[in-house]
């Protein structure tokens, strides 16, 4: 099979920009992770010496901060980066670090109180105000709509730049490269904050299933045209670049791309579903299973007791939890 | 009984009420609403029976196929007619029996098991019924013209094409499939906002039947799969009339798009067709052994598991045609992985068996005929997970064995098992013991002994789909024994039959709750008031009927705001708590559902017959009444602030 | 605030409860007609990076230029603008000012008209260099356009639906159901000619 | 009891259980292993129904409150992943295993599907058979599989699983036969309306007979040696049989029906239709639309005194 586009990028393989890009894009990684870090510790150190260790913002959740840190380092500069200039597939699993576990750990992390504790007075009360207009006010009162926008972006972005074209600018670009990863993190943290992020960000349980699965699909369509398609998609370079199959690691990318997003949201979905069901149950009971006439055991009787769901919902009203 | 206990009591809505409502709900006995009824009931009957009646239409096919198999090289058949009644046998058991018999059921039940009066869009639903029912004439018109589908009922390309297949065959299953499935869709929406909305207050989605959790389920992946297989069918039509090259290799087109697409809808749709029907063995089954169901958190989350896992397994039934190597590793992988909810509701089903007490009734018996063929079918349904052993088996009689196993198992006892358990409600008779008891052996044997012989003849190598086949390959036993035990399967279902028609006309007036069922359709009388509630019950638990909370809600406990006798209306409440919201009015009878389907059959039939302004005028015709049936209603400023 | 409202409100069973105010039966109706429509659409653009894909190069075929991207640009700026006089109706029709609606429908009417006068102009061009039945590339660039192009149209005869209804009283703040229906529809309707811009026009050149 | 049953009556079937080919043995050894599982599972849940439905009948059994969910997920959930794990590994170790002969094949035969019949060529061979693949017994040989029309499937149930051909792609597989023998194999995907006379049958044979055939396919065919012969041959050359049927060596060169030139040595007519004699060979000539309806042979307008010369001519062509 011939080069796909023009054949312009001849048969070698890419080296995810010069030497000096690299070591720029890396310094602006290593640069951007840094300043998050010093702003959600300090977010969450405010946070604990004034109401406790592990209040508002949970011991798990800045884990997870940690755990999502992690992974962007390992992914774009460790071995991540290695296997990423070794193969397509080796790539593809990179992109999977940042979506898969980056993504939803950086979610977890709810790094919205702590970053606008730490960002200067000025910005904050900008946020602040930010919040309280119609615009601001619209966005808070509906996560619903921002799961869909998020699942949207998800989808576009994860198309997008694997289109044969955007990848190779990526490919050649060590910035552009930066970006891609960037809006990878950034999509995928907003996509899984719909479920394990702060509680007004959350939506019920159900949606999130519906949102997941969804965007899943999306990023599985991708996953089988990648993995289907009968010959490279990608230009000469990119595909096996030290040699081998072309077509056997545009295969395995194509699986990478499917199986890793499929499995992550169906444990999710899992999860949540049975968590979301269970919590409902907690709530409004579901009873006892017997007929009246079975011989066992009490059944509830009386004149109808007030069932918690007469009462008006559970939930305080929306964002009184944010200061 | 409860609801006697209430009645007891005298505490309903006094008499005025009572005659407000049956002034607002009956309908008159007229042919002008024969035609206009929006009743959910008298809708669901109508599919119960209009699919009843295809169903026999495609067992007779089926039963010609078998005679036609009995022994070799027989001639009974030609093969053109041959391959047309099995392609329609397929589509039509798979499209116009299955899937509308449990919609039957499903707009009989839902709303009686969630308490409500109707379903969200009555008149939506009675459109529905009707464009299936014209579906269903225009595909089975086509096997007395002689011009039935003969492609199979997945239709593959290229052998489908113009070309290969020139005449009207493939247009009509085109054609007839788009028909179809715009009354299949819009029954999902309207069963999806049913069961969302319309709940009696009280009722979360954790207190609520699994018959409806399956519905809405199904559902959703109607409203996912059923999308690709029109554009599939809308793409082989454009090829086949007006030359499009979608499926046409020497024009850049690919034939496994088609296949592609099939599977992405066909394989979710064995699930739209088992699904339900699960959804109905997990209500009768705890009623005979007298106790809730055993893990209902875990057989809703099973629901939920195989409607989403059931979009990645697609590939499995193109293992043969080539595709990565890498690929069947993982379809293989989720379609292994997908029989694990199927499992647990398997098991959920025996431990409640094995902590209730059973009693063995009519359709007890079917529900247990239900897991013992299932189970055959769930086993071999893991084999063919196997890419290997697919590619050796698939095309066979194996899986012709497989898949009868899995839908007439899965699909066919439970819809036996539902319909003797809801006869008494639907009909308000008892049906007779004795015939049903001989129905469930003469089925239940003549199944067995139909399928599991082809088990064997797949692994002797006899491959699906022939007309005819030569003697002396160890085949002809086993396809002797199919064909007699398809005269006994043809006996049972008679004898099925004969038992409905016998209750209709000889059968005792049935309790409104003969079997001590759970669900709120046993409150109601049988068969239910136009109404169904005269007071819409309060839910406080999974099993309403069984709650003397609940029974009480209706009793001395009834409220204004659940009586709501002044005008047609039903309550609506919040999606997932049930909270109470707000009463909501309900439509009247209309003739308009009727005419729009109508304008759509000759939208159909002008394309078929490449007629194009008959079809043109039916556009019209259809834009029309949507036009008026939509128009609003002019309306007071209090009456709109009633609505509102 | 104190730290038990924190509690109650990071712990899970936040995941349980709903908004306060429900949906209405019509918002769920064309929410979900809307998403089996969708999945249309999805699958059919699917299918045309199925087909691309496993056609392999040059795309388009036989010689076919890649699309010119003017025409559909100014289409885009046409048609995607139109959603704002709707949802600026539809934000009329609940403060009970039926002269925005109509107003604002007309504009989406004008908008949506211009749309299909554009795609016909478009079709006038490309019919030269090939038809639906010249390969693949042809039967996917009509069959995706112009059963969007239906979808414009049907969309249309909604607003003219809606306009005549608005006109004789049917629509009010206390019904504003019809007007969101539609709005809702004229979204959908415009968002998938997003993704048909970068499907059919945008995607031959990545 | 099923074992029995499949012992006593597969004599003479192209089936499964008997492989004679690498691939088959192969799937033959996954199927036992899914048969017992299936039969342990199987037996497990009548186990637990039986029991249910004579213990938990009586009336005087007290209904039990307890909600059994760990049961459920136990043995509903947690017992099925261990099993199917196992078996998805020992799947996907066949499957790779059917993925390619362990030495690369020496012989490569193209077999085009046709409605509604095989076209056999063997590459770097000049002729053509039809319906009947010769192979050299213990080699593996590469299949090359195309359609010129609709979907077919190559199925040769005793040597390998099932390979699609597919319109517009050159489809591979590859068979490996342990023992001599004759193997029949039918198309496996519905293509019409003769779908169930398209078979063929694949002959094992020890490589020197093979590659005596091998020569005899690719030379001229055999010229007639009798009057009759002779005369069936002139019947055949003036007639209409020209237009589609090639017989090496002669004039005639049609290709749009099969290659004629080894139509005597054959197995079957129209492709297992009918078996291969002169009573049915000549009925096929006249009219093979009562043998096979629908198949691409026209009626033919031959004298009846001139058939038996024709088929004398035919028969000769080994």
């Amino acid at each position: 099979m011939p080069a796909l586009t023009d054949g312009s990028a001849g048969g070698g393989p890419l080296a995810y920009g010069d030497p000096v890009t690299q070591a720029w894009s890396n310094l602006l990684v290593v640069t951007v992770l840094a300043l998050l870090c010093a702003g959600y510790g300090r977010g969450v150190h405010e946070l604990w010496s004034r109401r406790g260790t592990g209040a508002v913002v949970a011991r798990w959740r800045v884990a997870g901060f940690a755990l999502g840190i992690a992974a962007v380092l390992v992914a774009s500069t460790g071995p991540g980066h290695v296997w990423a200039e070794r193969s397509f597939a080796g790539h593809m699993g990179q992109h999977m670090i940042l979506l898969v576990v980056a993504g939803p750990a950086l979610a977890a992390a709810a790094p919205g109180l702590p970053l606008a504790l730490a960002a200067p007075r000025r910005l904050r009360r900008r946020w602040a105000r930010w919040r309280t207009s119609t615009a601001g006010s619209w966005v808070r009162r509906r996560p619903g709509a921002l799961a869909v926008l998020a699942g949207v972006l998800h989808a576009a972005v994860l198309w997008g730049w694997h289109l044969p074209a955007p990848y190779r600018l990526a490919a050649e670009h060590g910035l552009v490269h930066a970006a891609e990863h960037a809006s990878f993190v950034v999509a995928a943290a907003l996509l899984w904050s719909v479920l394990l992020g702060a509680d007004r960000h959350r939506i019920s349980g159900p949606a999130a299933v519906l949102v997941l699965v969804a965007t899943m699909l999306a990023a599985s369509a991708l996953g089988a045209a990648l993995t289907l398609a009968p010959g490279p998609v990608y230009p000469a370079g990119i595909l096996a670049p030290h040699g081998g199959d072309p077509e056997a690691d545009q295969q395995l990318a194509g699986l990478l791309m499917w199986i890793p997003m499929d499995v992550a949201v169906l444990v999710a979905a899992s999860v949540v579903f049975l968590r979301w069901l269970a919590g409902l149950d907690r709530a409004l009971p579901r009873a006892s299973g017997l007929p009246p006439e079975g011989p066992a055991g009490p059944v509830p009787r009386g004149p109808a007791r007030a069932d918690p769901i007469d009462r008006a919902p559970a939930r305080p009203a929306a964002g009184k939890d944010t200061r | 009984m409860p609801s006697s206990t209430a009645a007891a009591r005298g505490t309903r809505p006094g008499p005025e009420a009572m005659a407000s409502l049956t002034r607002h709900w009956a309908e008159a006995p007229s042919l002008r609403t024969w035609f206009g009824t929006v009743d959910h009931k008298r809708i669901g009957r109508r599919y119960l029976v209009t699919a009843a009646v295809f169903f026999g239409f495609a067992g007779a096919s089926a039963v010609a196929m078998r005679t036609q198999l009995a022994g070799p090289e027989a001639g009974i058949l030609s093969p053109r007619e041959y391959n047309q009644l099995f392609t329609m046998h397929g589509t039509a058991m798979i499209f116009l029996f299955s899937t509308p018999m449990l919609f039957g059921f499903g707009n009989f039940l839902v709303p009686l098991m969630i308490g409500a009066r109707d379903m969200a869009f009555p008149r939506l639903n009675a459109f529905g019924y009707w464009v299936f029912l014209f579906a269903g004439l225009f595909m089975w018109a086509s096997v007395p013209a002689g011009a039935a589908p003969n492609g199979g009922w997945f239709a593959y390309v290229p052998l489908t094409d113009e070309r290969n297949t020139p005449g009207l065959h493939l247009d009509v299953y085109t054609l007839g499939l788009l028909f179809l499935g715009i009354s299949t869709t819009s029954g999902a929406v309207n069963f999806i906002v049913t069961a969302l909305k319309l709940r009696a207050p009280g009722m979360s989605l954790n207190r609520v039947p699994v018959f409806v959790w399956a519905i809405v389920a199904t559902s959703f992946m109607v409203l996912v799969a059923l999308p690709v297989l029109n554009l599939d069918n809308a793409l082989l039509f454009l090829d086949r009339r007006f030359d499009t090259r979608f499926f046409e290799p020497e024009r850049g087109g690919n034939v496994l798009l088609w296949q592609h697409l099939f599977w992405i809808f066909g394989h979710p749709d064995v699930y739209i067709i088992v699904m339900p029907a699960l959804g109905i063995v997990s209500a009768v089954l705890p009623v005979f052994c007298r106790r809730g169901i055993v893990g209902y958190p875990l057989i809703v989350f099973s629901i939920v598991a195989i409607a989403i896992i059931s979009f990645g397994v697609w590939v499995h039934h193109m293992f043969a045609t080539g595709l990565p190597q890498l690929s069947y590793g993982f379809f293989s992988a989720a379609s292994t992985v997908i029989t694990i909810p199927s499992g647990l509701q398997i098991f959920a089903w025996l431990a409640t068996m094995l902590v209730g007490r059973i009693v063995v009734s009519v359709p007890f018996l079917f529900v247990v005929g239900f897991l013992v063929t299932f189970v055959v079918g769930g086993v071999t349904g893991v084999m063919f997970a196997l890419t290997a052993f697919d590619q050796q088996t698939t095309d066979t009689y194996f899986v012709v064995a497989h898949f009868h196993y899995v839908l007439f198992g899965g699909a066919v006892f439970p819809i036996l098992a539902g319909v003797y358990y809801w006869l008494p409600k639907m009909t308000g008779r008892m049906f007779s013991v004795r015939l049903g008891r001989w129905a469930f052996w003469l089925v239940f044997v003549g199944m067995n002994l139909t399928f599991f012989p082809m088990h064997v003849s797949g692994l002797l190598g006899m491959p699906r789909r022939v007309y005819t086949y030569p003697g002396g390959l160890g085949w002809d036993p086993w396809n002797l024994l199919a064909t007699i035990g398809a005269y006994v399967v043809a006996a049972g279902l008679l004898l099925v039959a004969v038992g409905v028609v016998h209750a209709l006309r000889r059968g005792a007036p049935a309790p409104d709750d003969p079997w001590g069922g759970d669900s709120l359709e046993w409150t109601t009388s049988s068969p239910p008031k136009p109404y169904n509630f005269p007071v819409i019950p309060r839910v406080h638990s999974l099993h309403p009927n069984w709650d003397p909370r609940t029974v009480e809600s209706t009793g001395p406990g009834a409220t204004e705001d659940r009586i709501l006798a002044e005008g047609r209306t039903t309550l609506c409440t919040s999606e997932l708590d049930g909270r109470y919201e707000r009463p909501v009015e309900m439509p009247e009878e209309t003739r308009k559902p009727l005419l729009a389907a109508v304008g759509l059959l000759m939208v159909f039939l002008g394309l078929l017959l490449a007629w194009y302004w008959v079809a043109a005028a039916g556009a019209a015709l259809v834009i029309g009444t949507l036009a008026a049936w939509l128009w609003p209603p002019r309306r007071t400023p209090q009456e709109a602030g009633v609505a509102g | 605030m104190t730290p038990a409202d924190l509690r109650t409100a990071l712990r899970p069973a936040g995941l349980v409860t709903e908004q306060p105010v429900g949906r209405s039966t019509a918002w769920w109706g064309v929410m979900l007609f809307i998403a089996t429509e969708g999945t249309v659409f999805a699958a059919l653009l699917g299918s045309y990076f199925y087909l691309r894909f496993q056609h392999g190069v040059p795309w388009p075929p036989d010689g076919i230029a890649q699309p010119d991207l003017r025409l559909p640009l100014v289409m885009t700026a046409v048609l995607v603008p139109s959603s704002l006089p709707v949802a600026w109706a539809e934000a009329g029709i609940r403060r009970g000012r039926r002269w925005q609606v109509r107003a604002g429908l007309l504009a989406t009417l004008v908008m949506g008209g211009t749309f299909l006068g554009l795609q016909g102009m478009e079709y006038h061009e490309n019919l030269r260099e090939y038809t639906v039945t010249t390969n693949v590339y042809g039967s996917l660039f009509y069959v995706i356009t112009t059963f969007h192009g239906a979808h414009v149209t049907v969309g249309l005869f909604m607003v003219c639906w809606l306009l005549a209804a608005a006109g004789r009283g049917g629509v009010s703040a206390r019904r504003p159901e019809p007007v969101r229906v539609v709005a809702y529809y004229w979204h959908f309707v415009d968002a998938v000619w997003v993704a048909i811009l970068f499907t059919v026009y945008l995607s031959p050149r990545l | 009891g099923l074992l029995v049953l499949l012992g006593g009556c597969s004599g003479g079937a192209p089936s499964t259980l008997d492989p004679a080919g690498t691939g088959a043995r192969r799937v033959e050894g996954l199927w036992w292993l899914l048969f017992w599982i299936s039969v342990v599972v199987f037996a497990e849940v009548m186990a637990l129904l039986a029991w249910a439905l004579v213990f938990r009948r009586r009336p005087d059994r007290r209904i039990s409150r307890v909600e059994p969910t760990r049961f459920v997920v136990v043995a509903g959930a947690g017992v099925p992943f261990v099993i199917l794990l196992a078996a998805y590994g020992v799947g996907l170790r066949d499957l790779a295993a059917l993925r390619q002969p362990e030495s690369p094949p020496a012989v490569t035969v193209d077999v085009t599907g046709h409605k509604w019949w095989w076209e056999v060529r063997y590459a770097g061979v000049d002729g053509a058979t039809a319906n009947e693949i010769r192979i050299p017994v213990g080699e593996p040989v590469r299949v090359r599989l195309r359609t010129v029309d609709v979907l077919h499937s190559f199925w040769v149930p005793q040597l390998m699983p099932k390979t699609d051909l597919i319109a517009g792609k050159v489809r591979e597989t590859w068979l490996r036969a342990e023992r001599p023998g004759e193997y029949r194999g039918q198309c496996a995907e519905y293509c019409g309306l003769q779908h169930a006379h398209m078979a063929l049958q694949v002959v094992a044979q020890p490589r020197a007979e093979f590659d005596a055939w091998l020569a005899r396919l690719a030379a001229p065919a055999a010229t007639p040696d009798s009057d009759a012969e002779r005369r069936g041959q002139q019947a055949f050359l003036q007639g209409t049989c020209v237009a589609c049927h090639t017989v090496r060596g002669t004039a005639a060169t049609g290709t749009v029906g099969p290659d004629l030139s080894t139509l005597g040595a054959r197995w079957s007519l129209g492709a297992g239709a009918v078996p291969n004699d002169g009573g049915h060979l000549g009925g096929w000539i006249v009219n093979s639309q009562t043998v096979k309806p629908g198949n691409a042979m026209p009626p033919q307008p031959v004298d009846a005194a001139a058939l038996p010369d024709l088929i004398a001519y035919l028969e000769s062509l080994r």
